[in-house]
């Protein structure tokens, strides 16, 4: 679903990744872990088209993705939730959610269906849709954010850090959620960044180690 | 204080009236130049080029041989969109594409490099001499406006015509924001450009879209003005400069604000050039100035967001 | 690099002083050159805590105007000049206290603004003025020897270039010193600066003074050079033009203004000559040029010679 | 720390701080006395106001009502620059280094800013400055990386760089955002035992927000927990971390039953590096 064929990108100048292979199947949960600056984050932003390697092949569901636009990631159906949320602060978490399938052009039956099935799995959401996203605290936006991946993530979605930033007893619920998730779309990829291997080894398939751009 | 009242009632009038059609026209420009300000984060100094192109292009096209004269309001808007087409898309895809990534610094430099050549372009094709055209305003005619017990003869033009355009473009422009998915989208592009992108939106043609909406705005701004005044080189430089003020005024990102402050600042100056003419280019820095002393983020701005 | 400067910055001078011989028509241009290269080291101490100013001009205006009016009753060099510097640090303290609040476009535009304060002021009071016509400068002495001829050419450039040397080495001095370098904390981490105890704004504040009396100087030679000083010297587009000039030369180096500045009023001069009703035009793709293809500026261009040079 | 060293007056009190932003109250009616050379940690989950506690107390932020008094002055509302001066530093959540100075420079500016910056013409990085910027450095096992630039360093070593400019000001009073956040999970415990090493070495009375229980179980002589705007509980990490309402509030387990506490998924552990 998503892969990584021997990428290397450089940010002004600096080597980030340097030959990176990942593979996430379809379906598949993988785990991709390391320190901070390791090239997490970096691997997500290249998959995502918003960085573009120097060497080696983006694969999106089997296609090359060099020549495809960033944002035509959305439309292949591709969800992601970068480490410091980036929500829109001045709408609504109802409208932050909202924006991204409306933008696709998906009917209104659709998004709302959509957005049942995302309230569904994450109740947290219910009542945050009608405040402003740029009221919330880290923690609700990290729920936030992941919501927002879901909403046109129907065949993969990032998650970068998750767990980052999160008080203990955030995270046993953003965790819970991602159980449920795992149990209501089997079909949906998920690849999820951690420094700390032990957190997502009951969520994941398969876990890839990344050290100073390399995949160790 | 009566007494000064008797005496320059009439002009104290005249120069609200006058303040009013320059407000709008202002608001016309600088409204362009936050919008785009907003969504590309960069300072276009060459804005205020379009202005004086889309006015030099009213006049010359207003003056065509054989043209009816209820033609010439539609031409006024046929040239400013004609400008802003023509002029938008090339300089966002030639110059400005090349430059988002670069230092603000920089940013404005190549701006003020496309001013620079746009300056001595207008002169290539309408030459020095001053350019007026003032049909549309001949046309439309006058109206008596009974004011403090007398009555001021002014064109309505000035007094209907500039205020409703500049009124329909602060409602329909914040509308369009607000209730439609392009606002929706411009306005998450202008909030966090990589976000956006990865929620599926083109942020390229955004930002062509932004630009050239600006570029019109300004054409248009231009365009309105051209019937009111005879067009010399310069007037660019000076409804830039005009521009930079209500929007630094305002405060970054604001429509309503920038409208409020075209007003203020459009008053402001027409009083001065009725009561104190040698002012009258300083009134608006004066407000300016003034209004940042008070509220260092502009009157509408927002303190930024801190992190720590 | 930095070891290198002191030696370039003699053989750039030495050039200077034998084009200027050569060919005497340039000498009055290079004078020029030199003294906005002096302003535009101004700009350059801002740009590094990160700010530009677009209307620096205007303190080379009040150098300019300064010895305008002071001419007629003190006319030497030696007391304008001083005299220039002081007025338009003293106008720059004053306008600093209030802008250094203000950061980035905020910044920028209250410079331009003000400058535009200061252009229609000098055009609209004629009495004082003359207005846009401007004031032909008295004639001047130097250490009370009256200055004429091609020897009042050759004292301007003198004094040009003694004065840019001097500004050169405190610039260079000031950039390295706790103040200088917390100029750059300025543009990256203003808030720790704070909270290790520094006002940025005082920080800011020497910067901005220091460049004001750098541009009123550099007004000061133009007027006693040219002879006749305009409003036109505090429009915005001769603030833009300073900014533009920082740019070419490259931000890296300190002797960056001065080879901007020597290569932009050549350049100025030749366009005018070839393109007459162009020059303009033909300035800004010149500048379009340069920022789209060697973006470290003139030198950047040099250091990357110097570089190879070394490396062979 | 033993509790024999400890001196117990009190060095910063806060009584009935409060801030809100729009309706959402930051600190409800804070009161926390913190004693002289004692290490304060403080938990809770995101949104509670810790930061905002630190904000009040540096001067970042000022608080609607309230006051704080340090080492019995009133400094409530002061400005940033002059609470450094009385002797309290603070370090962040998102480290604040000059990016485009590399690590001796940064640690040399913050010398400077002790000594006193305003020198024209003595650059920088003279002798003096460099040999006590090096030896800053040395303490926190950063002169291996002196010259490389800030914005290339891993997050750990942005994160002590960050608390050593703090330490170079010689404060008295030392508030750290999150020192391990962002610290890798196997470095964590070194980083906190060269930070608290050097704390003690200086005398430093430090307060600290905290996300990991077992940083804050080894290193706090006091814990507070933060929830809503308020103070939930204050006292010996021993007590605090094994009360019930603590647990469910911050730590996210129904009740003290270790078997939910290392079950799978994030437990107590849990949140690596928050």
């Amino acid at each position: 679903m998503l892969d990584l064929e021997g990428v290397s990108v450089a940010i002004a100048g600096a080597p980030v990744l340097r030959g990176v292979t990942l593979h996430v199947p379809a379906g598949g949960r993988v785990a991709l872990i390391g320190r901070n600056g390791a090239g997490k984050t970096t691997s997500l932003r290249t998959l995502m088209g918003l960085l573009a390697p120097s060497a080696g092949r983006v694969l999106i569901g089997g296609e090359d993705a060099a020549r495809l636009p960033a944002h035509h990631r959305a439309r292949l159906g591709i969800g992601y939730a970068p480490e410091d949320r980036r929500l829109f602060g001045g709408f609504s978490v109802r409208e932050n959610m909202v924006l991204p399938a409306e933008v696709l052009g998906l009917t209104g039956a659709e998004i709302r269906r959509r957005l049942d099935l995302v309230f569904g799995l994450l109740p947290e959401l219910v009542t945050l849709a009608p405040r402003r996203a740029g009221g919330l605290s880290g923690g609700q936006g990290k729920m936030v954010a992941l919501g927002r991946a879901l909403m046109v993530g129907v065949r993969a979605v990032m998650l970068d850090e998750p767990f980052q930033g999160l008080a203990p007893a955030l995270a046993l619920r953003y965790a819970e959620a991602l159980k449920r998730l795992r149990d209501a779309l089997p079909e949906l990829a998920i690849l999820i960044t951690e420094s700390n291997p032990e957190l997502l080894r009951p969520l994941v398939e398969a876990t890839f180690v990344i050290e100073r751009g390399e995949i160790a | 204080m009566i007494t000064w009242f008797d005496e320059n009632g009439l002009l104290l009038g005249l120069a609200l009236l006058d303040g009013l059609a320059y407000a709008a026209l202002v608001f016309m420009v600088s409204v362009g130049l936050n919008l785009v300000f907003g969504v590309l984060r960069v300072l276009n100094v060459a804005h205020g080029s379009f202005y004086a192109i889309g006015a030099y292009a009213a006049a010359s096209l207003g003056g065509m041989a054989g043209l009816p004269v209820w033609a010439s309001l539609p031409v006024l808007l046929l040239a400013a969109v004609l400008v802003g087409l023509v002029l938008g898309p090339v300089i966002e895809r030639i110059l400005l594409r090349r430059i988002y990534a670069e230092e603000p610094v920089i940013q404005l430099l190549v701006t003020f490099a496309l001013f620079m050549i746009l300056e001595d372009a207008q002169k290539l094709v309408w030459g020095v001499q001053p350019v007026s055209n003032d049909v549309a305003v001949r046309w439309l005619g006058t109206v008596d406006v009974p004011f403090a017990g007398d009555v001021i003869p002014f064109t309505k033009y000035q007094l209907f015509l500039l205020p409703g355009v500049a009124l329909a473009t602060l409602v329909g422009l914040a509308w369009f924001l607000r209730r439609t998915l392009t606002g929706r989208v411009i306005v998450a592009v202008t909030v966090d450009r990589e976000a956006a992108t990865a929620m599926g939106i083109d942020a390229k043609k955004v930002f062509l879209l932004t630009f050239t909406a600006g570029a019109v705005l300004a054409a248009l701004g231009g365009a309105l003005a051209s019937p009111t005044t005879s067009l010399v080189p310069g007037i660019g430089a000076q409804t830039i400069v005009l521009s930079f003020a209500v929007i630094a005024t305002a405060g970054l990102g604001q429509i309503e604000g920038a409208a409020l402050t075209a007003l203020l600042i459009g008053l402001g100056r027409s009083v001065a050039v009725y009561f104190a003419p040698e002012l009258e280019v300083v009134v608006p820095y004066i407000i300016m100035v003034a209004v940042l002393l008070v509220r260092p983020q502009g009157l509408f701005g927002a303190a930024e967001a801190r992190r720590v | 690099m930095r070891r290198a400067e002191p030696w370039l910055a003699l053989a750039g001078a030495l050039a200077l002083v034998a084009v200027a011989w050569a060919a005497p028509w340039l000498r009055f241009i290079l004078t020029l050159a030199l003294a906005k290269g002096i302003a535009v080291l101004g700009i350059l101490l801002l740009l590094r805590a990160g700010q530009v100013s677009f209307g620096h001009a205007m303190y080379a205006a009040v150098g300019a105007y300064v010895v305008a009016f002071a001419a007629p009753s003190m006319g030497d060099v030696l007391v304008l000049l001083p005299m220039a510097m002081l007025t338009a640090g003293a106008i720059g303290l004053v306008i600093g206290l209030f802008i250094t609040r203000y950061r980035e476009i905020f910044f920028s535009m209250l410079n331009l603004a003000l400058s535009m304060v200061l252009y229609s002021l000098l055009e609209k009071f004629y009495a004082i003025t003359k207005g846009s016509d401007g004031i032909r400068v008295a004639p001047l002495s130097i250490a009370g020897m009256p200055m004429d001829g091609p020897m009042a050419g050759w004292v301007m450039f003198g004094t040009a270039l003694t004065v840019a040397a001097c500004f050169w080495w405190v610039a260079r001095q000031y950039l390295i010193s706790p103040m200088g370098e917390a100029l750059a904390a300025i543009k990256t981490r203003e808030t720790r600066l704070e909270f290790l105890g520094v006002s940025a704004r005082g920080v800011l504040l020497v910067a901005y003074v220091l460049s004001a009396i750098m541009a009123g100087a550099a007004g000061a030679i133009i007027a006693m050079t040219s002879r006749h000083v305009t409003p036109l010297l505090a429009y915005w587009t001769s603030s833009g033009e300073l900014v533009f000039i920082a740019i070419l030369g490259g931000a890296g180096g300190v002797l960056g203004p001065f080879l901007g500045a020597v290569t932009y009023e050549l350049i100025r001069v030749y366009a005018a000559a070839a393109f007459a009703d162009i020059w303009q035009m033909a300035l800004g793709l010149a500048l379009l040029a340069v920022i789209l293809f060697a973006p470290g500026g003139v030198w950047g261009v040099i250091a990357g010679l110097l570089r190879r040079a070394r490396a062979t | 720390m033993s509790a024999a060293q400890r001196d117990d007056s009190v060095l910063l009190e806060a009584r009935g701080l409060r801030l809100a932003f729009g309706g959402v109250k930051a600190a409800d009616g804070i009161d926390l006395s913190v004693r002289r050379g004692e290490f304060l940690a403080i938990i809770g989950p995101n949104g509670a106001g810790k930061t905002t506690f630190i904000n009040m107390t540096t001067g970042y932020l000022r608080p609607q009502g309230g006051s704080i008094h340090y080492d019995g002055e009133e400094i409530t509302g002061l400005a940033p620059r002059a609470i450094v001066k009385r002797g309290i530093g603070r370090s962040f959540q998102l480290p604040q280094l000059f990016t485009e100075h590399t690590v001796l420079q940064n640690a040399a500016l913050a010398i400077a800013a002790r000594r006193g910056v305003w020198h024209p013409f003595a650059p920088l990085l003279s002798m003096s400055v460099i040999d006590e910027a090096r030896e800053l450095l040395n303490r926190f096992g950063l002169d291996g990386i002196r010259d490389s630039r800030a914005d290339s360093l891993n997050e750990g070593a942005r994160k002590l760089a960050d608390i050593a400019m703090a330490t170079a000001l010689r404060p008295r009073l030392l508030l750290m955002d999150e020192p391990t956040s962002g610290v890798a999970a196997s470095e964590k415990m070194a980083v906190v035992e060269t930070l608290a090493r050097v704390l003690r070495e200086a005398e430093v009375t430090a307060v600290f927000v905290e996300h990991d229980m077992d940083v804050v179980e080894r290193f706090s002589d006091r814990v507070a927990v933060w929830s809503q705007g308020r103070i939930l509980a204050l006292g010996p990490p021993g007590e605090v971390l094994r009360d019930p309402d603590v647990l469910r509030e911050v730590i996210g387990v129904a009740a003290v039953d270790p078997s939910a506490a290392s079950g799978a998924g994030p437990s107590r552990e849990g949140a690596p590096d928050a």
